[in-house]
């Protein structure tokens, strides 16, 4: 590895989290505009996501409940920060050679460590109820997720990212070979961005009882920086692994981004919660079935 | 050579005089027998040494074998002849009255008897001697129920008696002799019918009353919970033995047939699980052990139904190792006799014991490297190379019944060892019953560390016992056709 | 039930038993042993009576196995009775009939008894047969006369004693011989009292172990209080 | 219909002896008759034995001028059975006077009530609970 | 005297000094070096960890009943035996200071511990150096034997642990003592070489047997599934620095035992080759499933303990499983998977069992629903468990995660979605398992009683920062260890794994740590950047909470800690069935039923009746 490499290789590397962390926030403020146009709102203004994050990191911050809770906040968002480096963009590969899809969806576990840890400092017992149910949900949606990664996995006989996209760049989408998979995969997606009907854990609408609890100024601006982040991966893992990942043009990408992530969240409204017994069964019964039958699809065929 | 029959009369002769002197002097009494068994002892050595690898046969009285009795000295006979006075002394009734004294006596000198005969009805004798003698010893302590144990005993063990009779009754009605040298000569004409076989069954059964075999050991709880536990364990260590070597002797120089050999093993294996289910649940130390016994006896039976050099190998391993800790154990059960919840941390007050105990209950179960463990060995891989699914089963149902031997051992054992039982109930061990336990440790510590000699002797003893035609030649020098 | 099926299981064995002894050579005996024994016995012990020479010479052994059983038998009877030997209320005297007749007998007997030991190796009778006759002859009066116990030092004396000597031929022989109970002293003339060499002094302690044995025994069954019921 | 032939007779004889004898220990309720059955027992046995010794047209094998030259029976049986009743007669005596002191200590001689008996005499001297069918196991095990 | 010998030997000191100096607290350091001492005679012998060597023999050798016993030193060997020394040495260090001294104020028996923990190494190192079966199943017993000592120190309800864990081990020590006297039998020795050959001429029914009998036979030894109800109580109720090392590595010496007879003298192919009819699987499927199960069903009985080691003693017996898997999978990436998972388990799980057992000391007490908010007062602690269970979780950056990737990755690349599938439910109830483990005794409210706690001493925490070191280091250099795997893979007959020292670089999706570990720190540097760009914040005491109006006092019980997972409970509660236990009580009530039945036949029946019957039936059989 020469210089030049090891250069570009540290512009990706900075460019990339940045990158999405700015996807991200146009995605939090499309999902905020979706809401508002379903309730008939007008929503926020375009610069709202990224006011709210800067409005947060400036306020003093009154509760804090000791180091362990600072470095949950730090783990949730330095996690995403890292995994962003693993996923791949248009043009930019960052070191999705070194990690492959396994590792950045453990990666993608940090983050939900990390806060669980903060939460769980925060000696609130309605915070850590609320990560009972978050860690609950993850059992709930990670078995359809991994199913649909195994299905990917095999069918591109590759765990790299890159090779994922260079594949369907040559041989089409893996939406057309693997539909039941991907139909799967958005169903998980749904419950990984902890959207309705599966938004118990989150609680937003009664904080008192979410993870949240004890979250105020810099804690809730990692919050939301984390939720950019968020919305940005699941739609760019997505895109990664079923459309090509843009195809390696920008526009394409932000496009497919933007559009996958429409979908959960055009859905997220029109449903009221879930109960999260009630979420386990959902996850364990319908995008199970259709993830081993994508399965049995994607290897027999 | 001749002078082996002296380890037969002269325990005799002590016998019939012990009483008389006791009254004479009752220290004189007390170490005359004890003396002459270890004259007996010197003399056994002596002449097992002479005769190294050799074989011997001693016409009695000096008439030619086949009209009058002889003895057969081989290894086997000598080894087991050697035990008898040992374990005898080692288990002598210190204590007890001068007529005890005497059974215990004859019991040594029909042991010895019972090694070394080479005569079938001359065996019966001496059988029937161990037995009145053992019949009498089990009622001296005088307790009712140690009596109605010995009258149920005598019982049954009179009927196998009996049926063991009319067994010689049949043999000899078909042959016209009583010399098992002979009898090996002409069993393969004159007894390969059902005839034959209808005798060993009957002899087995009979015989088998004392070997503990299955159907015919309902006396051993009884009797193993009433009896003294020095007699106890003579009777489970040396007594059932004996008995199983006269079974085994038979079997290798008269009956030598697939059918009697199967009789046996499935004798055994039906013991095997009869006693060790019942000793799962027992309830007291002495009679546990008891049942264990008549588990241990079952391999003892199965191991000896192995044919060949195999089978003589694995039942003397087994029947040996059992010899040394049988007897053991019950010693140390001796003042451990209370119901098993009472013993609750007895071993934690008589750490010695409860170490022996310990040792002892690991080579019963078959923990390598101790001494039972390849005894245990050498069993198994004989059953498995038979041919056939009831050697296969019989081995499956030794391992299983090792299972529950050791579960119900190490529940003994961790009642001994663990907390409670505050108020010291019980009496501690004297110094003689520890001592004996400690020596018969050492030398199953010994029989680990000299495990290659041993096991090359117990190899040229069993080469030796089913060679039948040095045992012919060597009793009959002329054999007639 | 459990009857019925031992009366079945009793005939099926007698029955079996009997189809295995119908093959057995009877009135033909194979006498492989027995041939030559009775060829030989007279030459080497001199004892008219060849089952006396079987069984105090070719079969030795046997019989002091046999002697020992029963003096273990006695030995342990002894044991088991041990302690309660005295009886608290003795039984009456038996009576004059009794009495008269058991002292009327009991030289007779004791005659007869000794005639019976001491010709065992001439005719039909021997140490055993005559030791039980000579313990009917002690054990007579006792039942006249119950309160006259029967002395237990010297019935302890005469069996130890007697057995010890029928050891101490069988030494003797050994030592002299090399042989265990081996035939010793002159042969003698067939047929006569003093013949077969020691084989009668062996039968005369055979026969006062047996006798003393069994007086024992007897004495101390019938010195055994039975519990009211 | 022709007589049996002696031997069956005999042998039928001693076997059914057998039979009877075992028969008796096993349906005996009381112990005494056991004894006398275990007679019985040991009789059929000794009669088979000295069976084995006739021979047709022999003699009683003692030498006296009569029989010299004669078939002889086979003198060995006879020996053993002398020998054998010896023993049988030390084992009754012992047998007697064992049930004599069990008859004193639980003044019964009923197989199935001396048993009990001493089922229970053992219990009690080992520190033991009778034992009923619906015991517990006695030492707790793990399940 | 060749390098095995001096370790045999010092292991021998080790026991005796144990022995006569063990129940001094003073003597621990002692006894500590000299495990320590053991560790260099272990590495005099790098050469087998190199590859540079194959095998060290030890001198003595003995030959009895015409089998010949030796011992020696192979690259297996030498795996296990480092990590199983490193385990005595951690926990021996961990008992050599204060935690001793209160062992024994308690009164604990200190000697007894330091000895059968002594007698543990001595009896693996032994085992591990068998050079025939005859000599393995020796050790193996000698194990079972030590192990059942170490579980029985306790005391108390221990025992009835331990002695569950005896039958079990008996059972299996059974299962091996019958297939060793069946080879005996067949190839009259027991050599490896007889073995191997024996193995590949069995007829297909005979090598089902011994395969089961065998992986019964080691399988319990693991707490595979059907025989795991032991371990999980067991290696619990072990005094702390004795679950830590019977944690580790005890139950590994199972896997050895898979790995020398099934892997090594059977050979993968034969397991191949036994189909299970009607299926079509075969006995290594079969072996894998038990992995399995192995993995699911204790990972989700740990999550329902509510006892701290109780609930690590039931991982133990998950993360198992994924050995087992790997194994089982046979091929270079699987099986260097299955095997990194040995080190890597016994490191962090260690970690964790002396840090609850740390935690017992303090506090006096290991249930989960009476702790809380220790942090504060024990940050180091804290910092062990930490990475203890990002380890144990399989979380990047600890060395767990590499293992699990390696795992993972095969399944994926061998194509078993349901077994991967399977994994991956373990991981997550792994998962959820362990944060409630450090949630309720790390984080959240302290209570009361343990407002003057004090951090563990350095005694113990040494050991401990030590091993999660180790945790860490082998995590971003997972090479290292892949170092010592290549020669056990090749010892074993497996493919070797190209590795390099951050991982593997494989054509279609690696690993390689260095970079990984480097970006997710990264990651954290930046999260801690946006962090400390923020605007001030203030501590507060905990107490000072949204408590929905209320005012919280240190007597309110302010922290969630019982039931913790009530959704999921409610959901798959009704699965816990308890089958196995149903399964195991009524195995020993039948047996029971038939002990009474034959005691039955002792007491009451008319023996002559018998003796008739008998007689009878043998004469019928003969005539």
């Amino acid at each position: 590895m020469n210089l030049t490499n090891l250069a570009a290789l540290a512009a990706e590397l900075l460019l990339m989290p940045l990158l999405a962390f700015s996807i991200g926030l146009f995605l939090v403020l499309l999902m905020r505009r979706i809401g508002a146009r379903l309730q008939r709102r007008v929503g926020p203004p375009f610069f709202q996501p990224l006011a709210d994050i800067v409005k947060f990191y400036a306020k003093e911050t009154q509760i804090s409940h000791g180091l362990i809770h600072d470095i949950g906040i730090v783990m949730a968002v330095g996690g995403y920060v890292a995994a962003e480096a693993l996923l791949p963009m248009p043009g930019m590969n960052g070191l999705a050679d070194k990690g492959d899809v396994l590792t950045l969806i453990y990666f993608l576990m940090i983050p939900s460590l990390g806060l669980a840890l903060g939460v769980g400092q925060c000696a609130n017992p309605n915070g850590s109820i609320g990560i009972s149910r978050a860690l609950t949900a993850m059992v709930a949606y990670d078995i359809p997720f991994v199913i649909v990664i195994f299905g990917v996995a095999w069918h591109y006989g590759t765990t790299n990212l890159v090779d994922m996209i260079a594949m369907q760049q040559a041989a089409g989408w893996g939406l057309w070979d693997m539909p039941l998979l991907a139909v799967a995969g958005l169903l998980s997606l749904q419950g990984m961005l902890g959207k309705q009907p599966f938004e118990i854990y989150v609680a937003p609408a009664e904080i008192a009882t979410g993870p949240m609890v004890e979250m105020g100024g810099k804690y809730m601006g990692g919050l939301f920086v984390m939720q950019a982040f968020q919305l940005y991966t699941a739609g760019a893992l997505y895109a990664t692994l079923f459309l090509g990942g843009g195809d390696g043009h920008w526009p394409t990408f932000l496009l497919q981004v933007f559009v996958v992530m429409a979908i959960p969240m055009s859905i997220a409204f029109q449903f009221p919660r879930y109960r999260t017994e009630q979420m386990i069964s959902w996850f364990w019964r319908w995008p199970v079935a259709l993830g081993l039958a994508g399965i049995a699809l994607v290897m027999h065929f | 050579m001749n002078a082996v029959v002296l380890a037969v009369a002269l325990p005799l002769l002590g016998a019939f005089l012990t009483p008389s002197l006791a009254r004479l002097s009752l220290p004189l009494g007390r170490l005359f027998g004890p003396g002459l068994l270890a004259f007996c002892l010197w003399l056994l050595w002596g002449i097992a040494r002479a005769l190294g690898d050799a074989t011997a046969g001693v016409a009695l009285g000096g008439f030619a074998p086949p009209l009058g009795i002889a003895f057969h000295l081989d290894r086997l006979a000598l080894l087991f002849a050697l035990a008898v006075p040992a374990m005898v002394l080692a288990l002598w009734p210190w204590g007890g009255r001068p007529r005890e004294w005497s059974l215990t006596l004859v019991l040594a000198a029909a042991a010895t008897g019972l090694a070394l005969s080479g005569d079938l009805f001359n065996l019966y004798v001496f059988y029937e001697l161990l037995a009145v003698a053992s019949y009498g010893l089990i009622a001296a302590n005088q307790r009712p129920a140690a009596q109605a144990a010995a009258l149920r005993y005598l019982l049954l063990s009179a009927a196998g008696s009996a049926l063991a009779l009319l067994g010689i009754a049949l043999v000899y009605t078909q042959t016209g002799t009583l010399n098992l040298a002979q009898l090996a000569l002409l069993a393969p004409v004159s007894l390969d019918g059902p005839l034959g076989l209808a005798a060993f069954a009957l002899l087995l059964l009979g015989i088998g009353v004392k070997a503990e075999a299955f159907p015919v050991n309902t006396w051993v709880p009884e009797v193993y919970a009433t009896a003294p536990s020095r007699l106890a364990g003579l009777l489970a260590g040396l007594v059932s033995k004996l008995a199983v070597l006269v079974i085994v002797r038979l079997l290798l120089v008269v009956f030598q047939r697939p059918e009697a050999t199967q009789l046996m093993l499935v004798l055994g294996v039906l013991g095997i699980a009869w006693g060790e289910l019942a000793a799962w649940r027992a309830r007291d130390l002495s009679r546990q052990l008891a049942w264990s016994s008549v588990g241990q006896l079952g391999i003892v039976f199965v191991a000896f139904s192995l044919p060949g050099e195999t089978g003589v190998l694995a039942g003397l391993a087994v029947a040996l190792h059992h010899l040394l800790v049988k007897p053991a154990l019950f010693l140390l059960a001796r003042h451990w006799n209370g119901a098993l919840e009472g013993l609750r941390g007895a071993a934690r007050r008589a750490p010695l014991a409860g170490a022996l105990f310990a040792l002892f209950a690991l080579s019963l179960v078959g923990v390598p490297p101790l001494p039972g463990f390849w005894a245990k060995f050498v069993t198994l891989s004989g059953l498995f190379a038979q041919p056939g699914p009831l050697c296969s089963l019989a081995a499956v149902v030794i391992l299983t019944a090792t299972l529950v031997e050791a579960a119900y051992l190490f529940r003994t054992l961790t009642l001994l060892f663990g907390p409670g039982g505050e108020e010291p109930r019980m009496a501690p061990h004297g110094a003689l019953d520890l001592g004996t336990a400690t020596a018969f440790a050492g030398l199953l510590l010994a029989g680990v560390i000299w495990l290659q000699p041993l096991t090359g002797d117990l190899h040229g003893i069993a080469r030796q016992a089913v060679d039948m035609d040095t045992y012919v030649d060597t009793d009959l020098p002329t054999p007639r056709p | 039930m459990r009857n019925l099926t031992t009366l079945l299981f009793a005939a099926g064995l007698g029955f079996l038993l009997l189809v295995l002894a119908a093959g057995l050579p009877y009135g033909h005996p194979p006498m492989l042993v027995g041939q030559g024994i009775l060829q030989q016995a007279p030459a080497t012990t001199g004892a008219a009576n060849i089952v006396t020479s079987v069984v105090l010479a070719y079969r030795g052994l046997d019989t002091l196995g046999e002697l020992s059983i029963l003096f273990a038998a006695a030995a342990g009877a002894g044991l088991v009775l041990g302690g309660h030997r005295r009886r608290r209320r003795p039984d009456p005297d038996g009576g004059f009939i009794l009495i008269a007749g058991a002292d009327l007998m009991f030289p007779l007997l004791l005659v007869v008894g000794l005639y019976v030991i001491l010709h065992g190796h001439l005719t039909p009778g021997g140490g055993f047969q005559g030791g039980v006759i000579l313990a009917a002859a002690f054990f007579l009066p006792l039942l006249g006369r119950p309160r006259e116990a029967l002395d237990h030092t010297a019935i302890s004396w005469i069996e130890g004693l007697a057995g010890a000597a029928f050891i101490a031929i069988g030494l003797w022989a050994l030592f002299a011989r090399g042989d265990f109970l081996a035939p010793m002293l002159g042969k003698g003339v067939l047929g006569q009292l003093f013949s077969a060499g020691t084989l009668p002094l062996l039968y005369a302690a055979v026969g006062l172990k047996v006798g003393a044995e069994l007086s024992g025994l007897l004495a101390d069954l019938a010195a055994t209080e039975a519990r009211d019921p | 219909m022709t007589p049996p032939p002696i031997e069956f007779l005999l042998y039928g004889g001693a076997l059914a002896l057998v039979a009877l004898g075992l028969a008796g220990l096993v349906m005996a309720r009381h112990l005494f008759r056991s004894i006398l059955a275990l007679g019985i027992l040991e009789a059929g046995a000794n009669l088979l034995l000295v069976l084995a010794g006739y021979r047709a047209g022999g003699v009683a094998p003692i030498l006296t001028p009569g029989t010299l030259g004669q078939p002889m029976v086979d003198p060995v049986p006879q020996a053993l059975v002398l020998t054998a009743i010896v023993i049988g007669v030390g084992v009754q005596a012992l047998a007697l006077a064992l049930a004599l002191r069990v008859h004193q200590a639980y003044g019964t001689l009923d197989v199935a009530e001396v048993r009990g008996r001493m089922e229970a005499d053992t219990d009690a001297a080992a520190g033991l609970e009778p034992e009923t069918s619906r015991d517990l196991p006695a030492v707790e095990r793990p399940s | 005297m060749t390098p095995l010998d001096t370790l045999f030997i010092l292991s021998a000191c080790t026991l005796a000094v144990a022995w006569a100096f063990g129940r001094r607290p003073a003597a621990g350091g002692l006894i500590a070096v000299l495990y320590g001492g053991q560790i260099l005679a272990l590495a005099k012998m790098s050469g087998l960890a190199s590859g540079a060597l194959t095998m060290i023999a030890a001198s003595p050798s003995f030959e009895v009943l015409g089998q010949a016993l030796s011992w020696r030193f192979d690259g297996p060997a030498w795996f296990f035996a480092l990590i199983t020394l490193g385990a005595a040495f951690a926990s021996a260090w961990f008992m050599a200071g204060e935690w001793g001294e209160g062992y024994r104020r308690k009164g604990g028996r200190l000697g007894l511990l330091q000895v059968a923990l002594a007698l543990n190494v001595s009896s693996m190192l032994l085992l591990l150096a068998s050079g025939d079966l005859l000599s393995l199943f020796i050790g193996w017993e000698l194990m079972s034997w030590a192990s059942f000592l170490l579980m029985l120190s306790a005391g108390g309800v221990a025992v009835r642990w331990a002695f569950k864990y005896l039958i079990y081990a008996l059972g299996g020590a059974m299962a091996l003592l019958g297939a060793l006297a069946w080879i005996h039998a067949q190839a009259g020795s027991l050599q490896y070489a007889a073995v191997a050959g024996l193995f590949a001429t069995l007829s297909p029914g005979q090598a089902w047997t011994l395969v089961l009998a065998f992986a019964a036979g080691f399988g319990i030894k693991m707490a595979l599934l059907p025989f795991h109800l032991w371990q999980g109580p067991a290696y619990a109720e072990t005094p702390g620095p004795g679950s830590a090392f019977l944690g580790a590595i005890s139950s590994r010496m199972g896997l050895f035992g898979i790995l020398v007879v099934l892997v090594h003298l059977a050979g993968l192919d034969l397991l191949d080759r036994l189909l299970i009819p009607f299926t079509h699987l075969d006995a290594r499927d079969l072996l894998g499933w038990v992995g399995a199960f192995t993995l699911i069903v204790p990972t989700f009985i740990a999550v329902r303990q509510h006892d701290a080691r109780h609930l690590l003693a039931w991982h133990g017996i998950g993360q198992g499983g994924y050995m087992l898997i790997g194994v089982m999978q046979g091929d270079a990436l699987g099986s260097a998977g299955g095997l990194l998972h040995v080190f890597n388990y016994a490191t962090y799980q260690a970690a964790l069992f002396l840090v609850v057992t740390a935690v017992v000391h303090r506090t006096g007490t290991a249930d989960l629903n009476k702790l809380g908010g220790l942090v504060t007062r024990m940050p180091l602690s804290f910092l062990v468990m930490l990475v203890g269970i990002i380890g144990l979780a399989g979380l990047p950056p600890m060395n767990g995660f590499v293992s699990k990737w390696l795992i993972y990755r095969d399944l994926i690349s061998s194509g078993r979605p349901l077994m991967f599938v399977a994994t991956v439910i373990g991981t997550l109830g792994t998962i959820i398992s362990v944060y409630k483990l450090i949630h309720n005794t790390f984080l959240g409210q302290l209570r009361m009683e343990h407002e003057d706690i004090r951090e563990a001493p350095w005694s113990m925490l040494a050991p401990m920062l030590g091993l999660i070191v180790i945790v860490f280091l082998t995590g971003l250099m997972p090479g290292l260890v892949l170092d010592w795997i290549a020669p056990v893979q090749a010892a074993l007959g497996l493919p070797v794994l190209d590795h390099s020292l951050g991982g593997v670089d494989l054509p279609n999706g690696g690993l390689d740590m260095l970079w990984v570990v480097g970006l997710l720190f990264a990651g954290f540097g930046v999260g801690a950047l946006l962090f400390l760009a923020g605007n001030r914040h203030r501590y507060v005491h905990p107490l000072d909470n949204y408590a929905g109006g209320h005012f919280l006092t240190t007597e309110v019980r302010y922290h969630y800690s019982d039931d913790f997972y009530p959704g999921l409970m409610h959901l798959i509660g009704g699965w816990y069935r308890g089958s196995i236990q149903w399964l195991e009580r009524a195995l020993v009530s039948a047996l029971d039923f038939l002990a009474q039945w034959s005691q039955a036949w002792f007491r009451s029946a008319q023996p002559a009746l018998w003796l008739l019957g008998v007689t009878v039936f043998a004469l019928w059989w003969v005539v």
